[in-house]
């Protein structure tokens, strides 16, 4: 395939899309309130239409009458390039809105860049989702700082969530082969550079929230590599199941 | 108020009515007119959220991007219109939490088509076809009723319930000139999903109750059986379209009176699936007072931020 | 085919026994003793070696090269006809061993008499299996008298279960158009008649372990004509995926 | 007892054990053989149930139904392990509430391979290929240790242990005589799981601690990196046969030691995983917890149970 590494670059980009509203499509009926459920959904929603736009845009790079859904459906889950942080179960509302904020923080970075992408494509999928991004961030961001600055309960879950999932936090920063290739040609983004913003902005509202800083330098990497966690064949199993049960047919 | 009072305003009120005026939450109101407006509006309001879940079963599993990104948008629907309806119950003086209770507690009804499960993606087409339908039919007259709040509430939610019900449709169609398999699926689906469908009209006019009231506080304009009767002679040329057979073998063209004939509805089983004892009633209670329970402290902490920075303006203001 | 019958009663009996070891295997480790992981893990392996004896019964009746796998994991969703009872979930201990007693009482009763079938191939498979089933009959009977003559806790999880999994009673007594041809050929059992003997026995632990039965009367059924819960399609989700994934190889 | 008189007992214990006799529970023995072995046995019982987790992620998911079987009745077999070497550390007066309590507040060890997740079913068979490769390395000089609960017991576990070996590898070669995907699969495997089964037979000598001590008490018989040695020896000829790649571009045969050369073992991923930031160390803690936690009213009720039918017997009995 011509242009190998642009069409692995973009998957990267909507996996993590895809992935992450797949897991907030599950709690659609099962949050605290109404208003948070219709947020939440709204989120996936937002989050499923930036993933159509890559996949469509892949797919037309792989030529070989490859459709989005076949790139989205009918991978195996060593293909899938989505980092650890946004497979990570809903543990509790901390942990979906913990998820939400690492991850937003780091989309709307992400997003700003690529927006100056040489690809035009790229570019104009930004534009268009960086609104939906933005807000995704106040959102979570707000949660994060209900919570963490709610009650004594709330912010020991906050705190767990925030803990836990720092640990996810330094893979969004490392590059594939393709990342580097892209940034290179000036078409995709550097990630490497957003990093310190990324932590000064994320620390600042965790100790705004009343929450402490995690401590560990530990981190965990391997979803951009293929190697996910167990969470991710479940998940995958729901996701594929009709794609895999009846194949070649449209819906 | 003495009664004469009372009788005077009564007088009044349903003079308003009867001119098509509406009526405003500030304006006085029977107190049964207010009551069974909350009953009613909550009981929709309940039916919209508990709807959410049967079709929120298929959001992980959807088969392609596209019909996901429907689906969500679809239920996201539904949680508009619960939202806009337990508004409306809120400006008779009932909380949204105590509303809630009700539900919980059983004490409030939702619709019982939402007690069955659905078990093919298929299911996600009848439903919309069907089910949307058969609402729109008991809903579209509500938009003239006589409370305000309730009135352009239906209008917005008659106004996507008939989005929904073309999509509905067109899942349907898509399975339908699809494969073999997709085909039986959708048939499958109009199968399980037909006779709960009719059932959603209500039950017979000879069972049911609260007519004649409703029928002056235009909270109903038809019978039960005259609504049934529209939504079969509306529904049984889609599945024509569809190619798919309705699954009543006394279903037949009644030339003489212009509309449909159709077998009997098992009536044991809505009662059954009515008093809580469907495939899915204890599974959706459960699922609500699951969220609720443990929602209880997200709602908690939201309620002390709230507070908290309530307190810290005023600091600052003094 | 010829023997239709014969093969959609095998199957009716094998998916029972596959969906029920599913469920447990998913308890594997989760257990609140090793014992119990021991005894549950046992138990699906017992039920999984069950099913693959019928299963490979109803392959070679089937013909077409069908092997036991393509039975237990390539059929639809409304194809499997276990009973709703074996589907549900593991939503406390409370449920797996009131689930697993009301259908061992059934399981060892059918197996009884299924001995006696005309069709020596059953009338083995029962032969090897009913020692088995007896055991766990035991395990659980003896599990829902611990628990329901326990705590009051404890007492009233079990009831709590027993309440919910006693609607899914009945169906174990339905019989399909496969069930009666059978049961008239002298091949299957006649479940119908096993009822009253069922309800005597089953009322008599239950009220042994001082839990209160269960007075309702309406009774919900479906899986005999594969019309499932909303459960049964995440766990088949699972029991087929790498079936689905990875078609026609061998493992 | 004097300082003197302990000596003495003690020479007579070291003797005991020079003559390999074996050690059994009611014998006398110093303090610290008792401790020792509480903790080493009790590590591996740990490791044995939470070993269990990676494994049972793939019983509802295994690919055939014997498969499905044999993963079960493996799962089994490591709890069965479980149990027999928690019961032979309460033989040293533990019990197996103080040993969980141990485990799920982080104070003892497990072996830390079971930190990386299954992602594949090819992980199940490098699990039994080269885990549990490594482990019968590391075990089979303890069927001979002095302890005499502990040697009996591992020598039943290194009869099953060596099953599963040879399980693990015909999932292997079923994969590697398959499709091209299929091999593809069980390379990855190898590739993921190999350094980290270099990894079990724990830290270089230099590190090790504890050391001169156990093989004094036949603990241990041959240092880490002479276990190491043996485990690759052992493990090149079996990956030649299955026509898989060893992911070391430095292995090779050095014909004048008789052994392989084998590349640098990243020891910083060793020491993140054993002081717990691996993959999965939180995970699989959690799970354990959450088994202990969500079963104790299941545990509270069964000895209530045996407690009432005690005093039943006791009552008929008077």
């Amino acid at each position: 395939m011509k242009n190998e590494n642009l069409y692995n670059y973009i998957l990267g980009i909507a996996d993590n899309s895809l992935i992450l509203g797949q897991r907030l499509g599950e709690l659609c009926g099962h949050g605290p309130t109404l208003e948070t459920d219709i947020a939440g959904t709204n989120i996936s929603l937002d989050l499923i239409g930036q993933c159509r736009n890559y996949y469509q845009y892949a797919a037309k790079i792989k030529g070989e009458e490859k459709t989005e859904d076949d790139l989205a459906f009918l991978r195996l889950e060593r293909e899938y390039k989505n980092v650890l942080l946004v497979e990570q179960p809903n543990t509790h509302f901390g942990y979906v809105m913990g998820r939400q904020f690492l991850f937003d923080v780091y989309h709307l970075m992400f997003m700003t860049e690529l927006l100056k992408s040489k690809d035009e494509t790229l570019a104009a999928i930004a534009k268009k989702g960086i609104k939906e991004v933005s807000y995704h961030k106040r959102f979570s961001g707000d949660w994060v700082k209900r919570l963490g600055d709610g009650t004594d309960e709330s912010n020991a879950k906050m705190q767990e969530a925030i803990d836990d999932l720092w640990t996810y936090t330094d893979e969004l920063f490392d590059m594939t082969a393709a990342d580097k290739a892209m940034a290179a040609e000036g078409i995709g983004v550097d990630v490497s550079k957003l990093k310190d913003a990324y932590y000064k902005e994320v620390s600042e509202v965790i100790q705004e929230a009343n929450l402490k800083l995690p401590e560990s330098k530990y981190f965990i990497r391997g979803g951009k590599k293929g190697v996910h966690s167990e969470h991710m064949g479940y998940l995958l199993a729901d996701l594929q199941y009709m794609q895999r049960t009846y194949p070649n047919m449209e819906w | 108020m003495s009664n004469e009072q009372i009788k005077n305003l009564e007088e009044i009120f349903e003079a308003r009515i009867a001119r098509d005026e509406k009526i405003e939450p500030k304006d006085w109101m029977p107190e049964k007119y207010r009551q069974t407006h909350i009953r009613q509006m909550s009981q929709h309001a309940h039916s919209e959220i508990v709807g959410m879940l049967p079709e929120g079963n298929w959001i992980t599993r959807a088969p392609s991007l596209r019909r996901k990104a429907a689906l969500l948008a679809k239920v996201q629907d539904e949680a508009g219109h619960g939202l806009y309806l337990y508004s409306a119950c809120e400006t008779l003086g009932v909380s949204r939490d105590e509303l809630y209770e009700q539900l919980h507690s059983g004490k409030a009804k939702y619709s019982s088509i939402f007690n069955y499960p659905t078990v093919t993606w298929a299911d996600m087409g009848a439903i919309g076809w069907l089910v949307d339908g058969a609402a729109i039919i008991n809903q579209v007259p509500l938009c003239n009723t006589s409370f305000g709040p309730y009135a352009r509430a239906m209008v917005r939610v008659c106004k996507e319930e008939s989005f929904h019900q073309r999509q509905g449709f067109e899942i349907m169609l898509k399975l339908c000139n699809g494969t073999p398999e997709q085909k039986e699926m959708a048939q499958d689906a109009l199968n399980r999903w037909w006779w709960p469908s009719l059932m959603m009209l209500g039950p017979t006019d000879a069972e049911s109750v609260h007519t004649e009231q409703s029928m002056k506080w235009k909270l109903k304009r038809k019978s039960n059986d005259e609504l049934r009767q529209q939504f079969i002679d509306q529904t049984v040329p889609q599945a024509d379209i569809l190619g798919l057979t309705i699954p009543d073998p006394d279903l037949k063209w009644n030339e003489s009176k212009g509309s449909y004939d159709f077998g009997e509805i098992d009536w044991d089983e809505f009662w059954q699936v009515v008093k809580g004892h469907g495939p899915c009633n204890k599974q959706r209670m459960k699922a609500r007072v699951d969220a609720w329970e443990n929602g209880a402290w997200v709602r908690d902490a939201a309620m002390a931020y709230a507070e908290k920075n309530e307190a810290k303006k005023f600091k600052k203001a003094i």
